[in-house]
Order: structure tokens, then C-alpha cells, then sequence
């Protein structure tokens, strides 16, 4: 098998897997499931981006995606009633609307994909991406690199705030309402 | 051109030397156990055949599976774990210019396999559906979660002065100086770490003894097996690239280079096997804690001091 | 696209041993059997029954720690290259992601003093 | 000769994986059973081929125990080792042992395996009815047994309820009850726990209604015996040496540490009076290993004003409470005995003292010549003060639920092992008639 | 792999996410949908990067920022989560709207 038909065999392969496993993300009862459906369908497109040419920048999301989507699963778990899907259920709302705007969108972007002529400037593979990747950090977008900093630590501080009970200004769930006990019945398939 | 071998020839050395370092994982820990137990040294029978004793019995064991486990994640979970292990390792080299796998990006590789542990370790704890397994599962999210950036700070210090993310050249670079001398505080680390991630000996949180074994307490027959062969491979693949990174790979005199790699391998492995049987189990709040307010800091100051003493 | 067969040949090696592994864990079905009666499948909790199903929305007590990752660990996605122009960026490149990592770590202090590494 | 075979008789060489369960008069011997090479303890019964039930077990937990045996992998086999006990198990078992030598045990033990493996046994049935917990096969809208978003009992058990917790997030809440058999308590004690994630919420020991009679241990020790019998002071003390070894031998378990364990354990079993400076020596091995050290630091303290008039014993001493029966006893006149008090009150302390306290007993011994202790002097056990119906695991259990809210399960069962409860007395305890089988 | 498959398999990725982020009444699978849409995004950004920009490292640069945006929605999103179930004990989306009044 020559090169270039092995990168297409592997690309549609895991292009497949990857929206295959997105949309099992939503067809899953258990949260679990789900959260790890979502991430084989990250690791498709990080193996994609190596297939691109991006290799650093595809393994490195992948592994970024491992610590999000477990810390995803637990949050998944702590706030989902019935979080291992033992009576399956179908949590939606809008579902036609919703599916609508999926096509939708779906057709859309393929159009503007398929009818729009992009420059035809493929990337040298002679290049060291991530060498370049660190002198454009350091240098051109320097700024950018300082606000992502910035922007971490006000999520940190803000995550910590929100999340965490014990505040400067006393307890968060001070006041707070009674929990609804009426739990709506929910359509069903 | 980076090293590589086509794929059947990856697989099957990768094969070989896991099976290698699975069986050296056991005897070392047998060995260990019964110094540690001051027990006499006579019965080395018994500590080389006692491993393929063990996996036959095990082999003769019926699995079980609990009510609505969920046998999917179950199943996958150890091989998981393995595969993880083998990618690990396959991304080792062994020579000047021998390597299964020489991406790179080795590095980004590594730190990727042992952040799925997380994965692996989760899914096997969640899938039984008993109270055990969960809370080792959970427990193992919080090491993990905690480990991961001392673990990947105190790897990426030896790429400083590779210049690279590729392993090779991060051993190449060590040809006058290993890391460990370089970086004296990133190899007690990154063992502390690689301990952790494998979850072994003092840091075996999610099977620990308070929780009859945890994520494996419900495992039979080669459920447990497969889980415990991909856990020691874990540690194998770790020692493996510890002695890469931090110990010259295959930089040493007399010796031809896979011979000094395999010895740094084996003396990161005894140190870290025998924790086992030195340490108790450390309590998983103040872990977190130290985690982040002690190794992280730790790991950072390695890096910038190492840093600036290469400028 | 030079690298991609080293790359090729980790997957391949994930592949295989992911497989061996999985067939490792059903080979005693064999030579042992399979299947169990309702007792048997019964979770262990030391002789008592469980009451209920173990899955749950399980209390994960690190959950601020847990945001606080999320967070703190894309640091390590600007890293990774900071570190190989390293030695050719030289003081630069330290002062830069030394900044950086100031940055972060007041966020980590904040997280220690306020005791959200703690257990909730 | 085929694979399988070939695959059963290298298997049968192994060490055997066994689920011990200690009866009443079996917990030294089953300590013990760590220091044989050729059985493999383990805490999970799914791990085990052999489910080991040594001494009496009462009759009150034959349900338990048939659902541990029903977990015990297959192929699988209960085996009694009897240490002279005369009640049978609750559970017929397959294999009886009468000999008290832990070897012949050990030979039993492997024999049984080996048979087991070439089919000359054949695997124990289960005992249980095959039985879902909850009719629920075809019921509700997706036959799983459930309705709507969380009720009913799908796959037959119903689902977890939310409740209040300390950091304000109504989450699900688990209770269990954990024993009788778990690995880490001694047999009988039944901890019934509300646990939000791994943090213990609510324990409350489950012992017998309380009952008229006094609570009855008949199971023959060196120190029970003291209770009627004069007994040499320097057997005592040897005996209190060894039970706090072994105590200590235990914890090394709980705490991963299985090799330091045996260790211990065969210095328990071979202790002699002039040892004293070699457990100085393990004092500073268990530093070392940090068994008494950040594994142990600050988890479950008992502050002292709540063990006035409760607690005796090391579990007192280890708070600061100075007190110790020995004081008082006329046999120890003279021998130049103070009693050891740490402070601290957490496990550390308690481990700590246990030891301090070994050391100090063998001295003792050494000293103490043919003086005999007199049955009418007050006793003073190594887990406290012991007379007829007054027993040291009925003071230390009450201290379980307030000592263990709010910990997370791995401190809270280094908490229990901490205490160092006697298995007979816990079973005695547990008695729905507060007395335990003769054995 | 040409660009125009690259885009239609980022445009698929996207609509299945925009699908998921409508239809979902639980916060949390709100934000797996939101995921999948910066996930396709992600996507078409570097296959662009990769043929039509001739490997600018701005464009790495703008996907780690992507990544960035990733994690911060998600650190922010399960602290405000974790906040209103604390309070107001609500975890799906009409029962957010139902104690507003």
C-alpha cells in the first residue's frame, strides 16, 4: 500500500470515528459513556491534525482532552440525575428544532466548503511546526501568549469562587431556594 | 529522518521486551518483598517461577461479572492500560539511532500515554458498579489529576537543552552530561511521579488495602490478570523512559548502548518496585495538597534554575 | 508530512497490545467457563447486600481542584514549544514564560489559601 | 498433553488465593497464616479459590457467609479449620482441618487447590438461590425495571437518593453496611455508613439489641484465663507484647505494607524478654516507612475528655489518659512499672504507644520472676481494662460514629484498625444472644 | 485527504455539536455540545492552516487559543454550574428559567 492512499485510508478513518463518536455523545444514556465518547471523538481530530502536519498540536490536544473529559465525566456524574443511564432517557427539548439546525448548518458549511476557492498554499513538511510554533510565542504573539496567562487566572480565581463553598463572603448557598421536587415528565423517544 | 520500524517489527519488539519487563517488575518485587520481610534468601525457586505460577492460577479462574456492570468499559479498561503502557515504551530508544518509534513529538507522546491512565484507571473502577471500585476510581482522578503536571514538568525540564521533543535528541543531548546531574531535583521527582501514575506500592490509592483492592476488587480469573501485567508494564514503561530522560539512555562506557539502557531501566525499576515494600500508603487530601503546593512549585523552580543554567 | 511513520508505528504497537490485552482478559473463558448465578454477581461489600446501585452522583470531593486543572494545565500546551526554542531564544524566553508562570501560580496560591485543594 | 492440562498442573503449584475469615479464637492464628509462602491472603473473595473459615463462626451470620461464599471465585471450596472449636460453621464446609499446626493447614490448603484444579473436587455450589434482588425483568417502559427518571429498580435495585451535605451540594448519598466480613475489621463488626463520595458521613456500629445478658467470651486467652486462674505476670506481659505486635502487624497491612508485616509477625511469634532493644529497632523502621509518620499523623483523634470513663487501655494512654489497671495490681509492686502515656490521641499515638508499651512489657517480663497475677485484682488487657462482662471493644466501639464523620474512607479505616478491636468480643457483641458458640 | 473532505468532516463535527448544544436540556451536555462545535472549528482552522496558508505559524497559534477557549468555558462553565445546583438546585435548563420569577 503506498503512502498517500495509507494517509486516506487513516484519515477517513478516523473522520468517520470522530463524528461517529460525537454523535454517540448525545445517544448515550450513561453520562460516563458519554464523556468518553466525546473524547475518542477529540482524539480522532487530534490524529487528523497529525495526519496535517500540525503533529504537536495534534497530540498535545489529545492530551489535554484526557485530564478535560475525565474531570467532564465526574462534573457529568455529581450534576446529572441517573448519571449511569440505568433508566434510559432521552433529555431533550427543542429536538426538531434542534435537528433542524444541525442539517442546517451541516449543508451550509459544506457549501461554503465545497464552493469557495481557498488558496492552494500547502505547508512545507520540511518545517519543525513546533519550533516555529515556539518563536511565534515568544516573539509575534507574545501578547497573546501573556493574555491567555491572564485569562487563566481570572478563570482560576473565578472557577474557585463560584465553585467553591467557603468564600470570604460566607457561604454560597446561603438563602438559597428549595430544591424543585416536581421533576417534569420528559419526552419520550 | 527519525527511527522507526515498520509496524510488524514495532509489535513484536515491543512485545518481547514488555514481556521482559513485566516478569523483571515480579521478580523484583518478590525479591524485595522478602528482604524487606527479613525472610530468607534461599527460595529463589520460588521467586522466579511464583510470577508464571501466579498466571496460570489465574488463567484457571473463572471471571465474574457484578450486576449491570458495564462489561464494555470493563473489558476495555486493562487493555487500555497495556496499550498505553506499549506506546510508552515503543517510544523509547534503546540506541544511537535504534528506536521502535523516534517521533517529534516522542515526548508529547509519552506524557499523552500517561495521562490516559487516568482514562483506563477511571473506566476500570466506574465499570463493576460496586461501591469499591467507584471510590478507587474517583480517588484515582484526584492523584491523577494532581500528578499530571509535576509529572509532565519534570519531563519537559530535560528537553530544555535537547532542543527537541524527541527522545533521541533529548539523549543525544546527554552525551557530556546526564540530566540527572543537571537536574538533580527532576529525577526524585519524576520517580515519585512515575510511582504514582503506575499507582504502585505507597501511591497504589485506587487499589489500595482500605479498599480490598479497589478498582480490581471485583476483577477474577484474567480480568485481574490482564489489569496487573498492564500495571506492571506501566511501571516498566515508565522506568523505561526515566533511564531515557533522566539517566543518559544508552550513554555509559565498555558497555555496548542497549546494555547500559537496559541496567539504568532495571536500577530505576528496583528503586521504584521496592517502595513497595518501604513506604506505607500516603493519605490521598494531603497528596492533592502537596501535589500542588509543593511538587508543582518544586518541578517549576527545576525548570527555571536548570533553565537559566544553560543560558 | 516526514514524521508520520514513527508515529504510525506507536499506534500500531497501541493497537496490538490494546487487542492482546483484551484477548488476555477472555482467555480463561475457555479453560475456566463462564457465567454466574444472581448471588454471585452481588458487588462485595464484606456479606451485606448493597442497598442500591453503587453508580450514583458520586460526591467527588475535588471538584475545585478539579477546575483549578482545567485551567492550570493548558499552561503545559504553551510550554511544550516554549521549551524547544528555548536555548536559541535564550533570556528572553525565560523572562517571557517565567512571567507566565507567575501569572498562574498566583491563581494556585489563591486555590491553597482559600483551601479549595482540600476536600469539600 | 494438552494446554489445559499442562495449565492446571503449573497453576497448582502456586501460591493459593485465599479468603481467610477468622471465627472466634482464630484472629492470632489467621494473622499468622501471612507468614506462609504458600498461600496467598487475599481481600477480596473475587481473588480468592479458597474461602477459609478457621474457629467458630456464629450462627447469626450464616446468611453473610453464604454470600461471601457464593462471591468466592470458581472454581471454589470452603475449608474449616476448626482450632478446636466443636461448632461447626453455619455453612457445611468441604474440607475440614482439626489439627492446629498451621503447617498441616497449609498442606490442606494446597491438597484441596490441587484437587480442586484437577477435577478430583468438583467446585462447591453456590448456596444462595439463584434469585434476582428485585423482580424487575420486563417491567417499566424499557423492561429494566425503573420508572421515569429515578425511581423504580432497574436490573433490580433501586438508585441512590440525594440528601444535604457540608460543602451545600445536595448529592447522592450511599449507605451500606460493610462487614462482617471486610478484610480490614475484624470479623463481625458491621459498620453501617452514609458515605457522599468517599467521605463517611453517618457510621454507626450494628451490634444486637441490647440484650439482658452480660456479654459472654468464652474463647480460652492467656489474659481471659487470668480473669479466674492465677497466671505468671511474665507470661502476661509476653502475651501483651505479642498482642500489641500483632496489632501492629495488622495496621502494616492497612497501611500497604504486607512485608513489614511478616516482619513483625514472626518477631510476634518468636518474642522473648531481652528483645526490648529490637523494638527499638522496628520503632525506627516504622518511622521510616512512615507508618508512624504522615500515614497516620493527625487521622482519627480521639481527644481525652471523651474517653472519660469510656475507653482503657492503650487507645486512653495514647490520648494522655493516664491510667492503666497495672498500677493498682499487687503483682506489679515493686517491678518499678509506670505506666506510658503519649499524647496526640490519633493513630500515630495509638500505633506508637502500642509499641512503647511492647517494649515495656517485655522488660517487665523479664523482671517480673514467679510473681502471679491474683483473679481478684483488676486486669488490665492489651486493649484495657477486662473483667467478667465489662469488655474493651464494648467501651471503644461507641467512639466509632463521632470519630469517624466526616473522614475520608481510607483515614477512616486506618481509624478503626487503629483501635485494635478484639475479634471474639466484636462477635460477641454482634450476638443476638450476646454470647458467643463454646468452641 | 484533500481540503474540501477536511471541511465537510469539520462541518459534520460542527452540526452534531449545534445539535447537541440546542437539544440538550442538562447544562452539562449543553457544554459537550458546545465542545464538539469548537472541536470542528478546531478542525477546519488547522485543515486551512495545513493547505491554504502555507503552515503561517499564527494559525498554530490561533489553535492553541482555541484550546484555551476550550478549557476556560469549561473551568467556568462547571463553577457556574456547580453554583446554581448549590443554590438554586436546578440542573437542567427549565428549571433555571422556572425559579427566575
Amino acid at each position: 500500500m503506498n503512502r498517500s492512499l495509507t494517509v486516506d485510508v487513516l484519515f477517513w478513518c478516523f473522520a468517520a470515528g470522530s463524528v461517529l463518536t460525537g454523535y454517540l455523545v448525545f445517544r448515550t444514556d450513561s453520562m460516563v459513556r458519554a464523556a468518553f465518547w466525546l473524547l475518542a471523538s477529540f482524539v480522532g481530530v487530534g490524529a487528523i491534525l497529525v495526519l496535517l502536519a500540525a503533529e504537536f498540536l495534534g497530540v498535545v490536544l489529545i492530551l489535554m482532552m484526557a485530564g478535560e473529559m475525565l474531570i467532564m465525566a465526574v462534573v457529568m456524574v455529581m450534576f446529572m440525575m441517573n448519571p449511569a443511564g440505568l433508566n434510559p432517557m432521552f433529555m431533550v427539548h427543542q429536538h426538531r428544532f434542534a435537528v433542524a439546525a444541525g442539517v442546517v448548518s451541516f449543508a451550509g458549511l459544506s457549501a461554503v466548503a465545497l464552493t469557495v476557492d481557498f488558496p492552494d498554499q500547502p505547508v512545507d513538511p520540511a518545517v519543525d511546526a513546533t519550533a516555529e510554533l515556539g518563536f511565534e510565542l515568544l516573539g509575534d504573539s507574545m501578547l497573546v501568549f501573556q493574555t491567555a496567562g491572564v485569562a487563566l487566572l481570572a478563570t482560576m480565581i473565578g472557577a474557585i469562587a463560584l465553585a467553591s463553598r467557603n468564600g470570604r463572603f460566607g457561604t454560597a448557598d446561603e438563602g438559597s431556594l428549595e430544591p424543585a421536587l416536581d421533576i417534569e415528565e420528559l419526552e419520550s423517544p | 529522518m527519525r527511527a522507526y520500524l515498520d509496524p510488524g517489527a514495532a509489535v513484536v519488539s515491543v512485545a518481547v521486551a514488555m514481556v521482559v519487563g513485566v516478569y523483571v517488575v515480579a521478580v523484583i518485587d518478590g525479591t524485595a518483598g522478602r528482604l524487606a520481610a527479613g525472610a530468607g534468601r534461599s527460595d529463589l525457586g520460588a521467586v522466579l517461577l511464583d510470577p508464571l505460577r501466579t498466571v496460570a492460577l489465574l488463567l484457571t479462574q473463572r471471571r465474574r461479572r457484578t450486576e449491570r456492570a458495564d462489561a464494555p468499559g470493563w473489558a476495555l479498561a486493562p487493555g487500555l492500560l497495556g496499550g498505553l503502557a506499549a506506546t510508552g515504551l515503543a517510544v523509547v530508544p534503546v540506541g544511537p539511532g535504534t528506536a521502535v518509534a523516534d517521533p517529534s513529538t516522542g515526548f508529547v507522546v509519552f506524557a499523552t500515554a500517561i495521562a490516559f491512565v487516568m482514562i483506563a484507571v477511571f473506566l476500570h473502577g466506574w465499570s463493576p458498579n460496586s461501591l469499591f471500585p467507584l471510590i478507587g476510581a474517583y480517588r484515582y482522578g484526584a492523584q491523577a489529576l494532581s500528578l499530571q503536571i509535576p509529572f509532565l514538568l519534570a519531563m519537559l525540564a530535560t528537553a530544555l537543552p535537547a532542543e527537541s521533543l524527541a527522545v533521541m535528541d533529548i539523549v543525544e543531548a546527554q552525551a557530556d552530561l546526564w540530566n540527572v546531574v543537571r537536574q538533580p531535583l527532576g529525577l526524585p521527582l519524576y520517580l515519585m511521579v512515575g510511582v504514582g501514575v503506575s499507582f504502585w506500592g505507597p501511591l497504589n490509592l485506587p487499589d489500595g488495602a482500605d479498599l480490598i483492592g479497589g478498582t480490581s476488587a471485583e476483577d477474577a480469573g484474567t480480568d485481574r490478570l490482564a489489569w496487573e501485567l498492564a500495571r506492571a508494564a506501566m511501571l516498566f514503561s515508565i522506568a523505561a523512559m526515566g533511564a531515557a530522560a533522566f539517566l543518559g539512555g544508552w550513554w555509559g562506557p565498555l558497555l555496548p548502548g542497549p546494555v547500559w539502557m537496559a541496567l539504568k531501566t532495571l536500577f530505576l525499576l528496583v528503586v521504584m518496585v521496592s517502595s513497595r515494600h518501604l513506604v506505607a500508603r500516603v493519605r490521598i487530601e494531603p497528596f492533592v495538597v502537596a501535589c500542588w503546593a509543593v511538587f508543582i512549585p518544586l518541578a517549576l523552580v527545576n525548570i527555571f534554575v536548570s533553565g537559566a543554567l544553560l543560558l | 508530512m516526514a514524521a508520520l511513520e514513527p508515529l504510525g508505528a506507536a499506534l500500531a504497537v497501541f493497537v496490538f497490545a490494546t487487542i492482546a490485552l483484551v484477548a488476555i482478559r477472555s482467555a480463561s473463558d475457555a479453560t475456566a467457563g463462564v457465567g454466574e448465578t444472581a448471588p454471585e454477581r452481588v458487588p462485595f461489600l464484606g456479606g451485606h447486600e448493597p442497598d442500591v446501585h453503587a453508580w450514583s452522583r458520586f460526591h467527588a470531593r475535588y471538584y475545585v481542584m478539579a477546575l483549578l486543572f482545567l485551567a492550570f494545565d493548558m499552561e503545559m500546551v504553551f510550554m511544550y514549544p516554549w521549551a524547544v526554542v528555548f536555548v536559541r531564544e535564550g533570556g528572553i524566553a525565560l523572562a517571557e514564560m517565567g512571567m507566565f508562570i507567575t501569572i498562574l501560580l498566583v491563581g494556585v496560591l489563591y486555590a491553597w489559601r482559600e483551601r479549595a485543594l482540600r476536600w469539600a | 498433553m494438552g494446554l489445559r492440562p499442562a495449565v492446571e498442573r503449573v497453576a497448582a503449584r502456586a501460591p493459593v488465593p485465599v479468603f481467610a475469615v477468622a471465627g472466634a479464637g482464630a484472629q492470632a492464628q489467621v494473622d499468622d497464616l501471612l507468614l506462609q509462602p504458600r498461600l496467598h491472603l487475599v481481600d477480596s473473595p473475587a481473588a480468592a479459590n479458597v474461602l477459609l473459615i478457621a474457629g467458630s463462626v456464629p450462627a447469626h451470620l450464616a446468611g453473610e457467609l453464604a454470600r461471601l461464599h457464593d462471591g468466592v471465585s470458581r472454581p471454589r471450596l470452603s475449608l474449616w479449620w476448626s482450632l478446636g472449636s466443636s461448632v461447626a460453621p453455619p455453612m457445611p464446609p468441604a474440607v475440614e482441618v482439626l489439627d492446629a499446626d498451621p503447617s498441616v493447614l497449609v498442606e490442606a490448603v494446597v491438597d484441596t487447590h490441587r484437587r480442586l484444579l484437577f477435577g478430583e473436587l468438583t467446585s462447591s455450589p453456590p448456596v444462595l438461590p439463584d434469585e434476582e434482588p428485585a423482580p424487575w425483568r420486563g417491567i417499566g417502559p424499557y423492561g429494566q425495571g425503573g420508572t421515569g427518571m429515578t425511581g423504580g429498580v432497574p436490573y433490580g435495585r433501586p438508585m441512590a437518593e440525594v440528601a444535604p451535605d457540608r460543602d451545600g451540594l445536595r448529592l447522592d448519598q450511599l449507605t451500606v453496611r460493610i462487614g462482617p466480613f471486610f478484610a480490614r475489621f475484624p470479623t463481625g463488626l458491621v459498620l453501617e455508613v452514609q458515605l457522599q463520595g468517599d467521605v463517611v458521613q453517618q457510621a454507626h456500629v450494628v451490634v444486637a439489641p441490647e440484650g439482658e445478658a452480660a456479654v459472654e467470651v468464652d474463647v480460652p486467652t492467656t489474659f481471659r484465663d487470668a480473669l479466674n486462674t492465677p497466671v505468671p505476670v511474665s507470661v502476661l506481659e509476653l502475651e501483651r507484647a505479642r498482642s500489641h505486635l500483632r496489632s501492629i502487624a495488622s495496621a502494616l497491612v492497612a497501611h500497604q505494607l504486607p512485608s513489614l508485616a511478616r516482619r513483625v509477625l514472626r518477631f510476634a511469634s518468636n518474642v522473648h524478654p531481652d528483645q526490648s532493644e529490637d523494638v527499638q529497632r522496628l520503632h525506627r523502621l516504622l518511622r521510616r516507612s512512615q507508618v508512624l509518620g504522615w500515614a497516620t499523623k493527625g487521622v482519627g483523634p480521639i481527644p481525652s475528655d471523651q474517653l472519660e470513663g469510656t475507653a482503657t487501655g492503650p487507645v486512653a494512654r495514647a490520648s494522655g489518659v493516664d491510667q492503666d489497671e497495672r498500677t493498682t495490681d499487687p503483682a506489679y509492686l515493686g517491678l518499678g512499672f509506670e505506666p506510658i502515656v503519649h499524647d496526640g490521641g490519633d493513630a500515630r499515638a495509638r500505633m506508637a504507644q502500642r509499641l512503647a508499651e511492647a517494649g515495656q512489657a517485655l522488660q517487665l517480663a523479664g523482671r517480673a520472676g514467679d510473681r502471679h497475677h491474683d483473679p481478684e485484682a483488676s486486669l488490665e488487657s492489651p486493649r484495657g481494662r477486662l473483667a467478667v462482662g465489662d469488655l474493651p471493644a464494648q467501651r471503644l466501639l461507641p467512639l466509632l460514629p463521632a470519630v469517624l464523620e466526616g473522614m475520608e474512607w481510607g483515614d477512616a479505616v486506618s481509624t478503626v484498625v487503629s483501635l485494635d478491636l478484639d475479634t471474639d468480643e466484636v462477635l460477641a457483641l454482634r450476638s443476638p444472644d450476646r454470647e458467643l458458640p463454646v468452641p | 485527504m484533500t481540503l474540501e473532505a477536511l471541511l465537510v468532516v469539520a462541518a459534520a463535527l460542527f452540526a452534531v455539536g449545534l445539535y447537541g448544544a440546542i437539544s440538550q436540556q442538562s447544562f452539562v451536555m449543553l457544554m459537550m455540545g458546545l465542545e464538539l462545535m469548537i472541536n470542528g472549528a478546531l478542525l477546519a482552522l488547522i485543515a486551512l492552516w495545513a493547505h491554504s496558508t502555507g503552515g503561517n505559524p499564527q494559525g498554530q497559534m490561533l489553535a492553541i487559543v482555541f484550546m484555551t477557549v476550550m478549557a476556560i468555558e469549561m473551568a467556568l462553565g462547571f463553577a457556574l454550574i456547580t453554583n446554581v445546583y448549590r443554590v438554586r438546585r436546578a440542573d437542567i435548563t427549565e428549571k433555571l428559567r422556572k425559579l427566575k420569577g
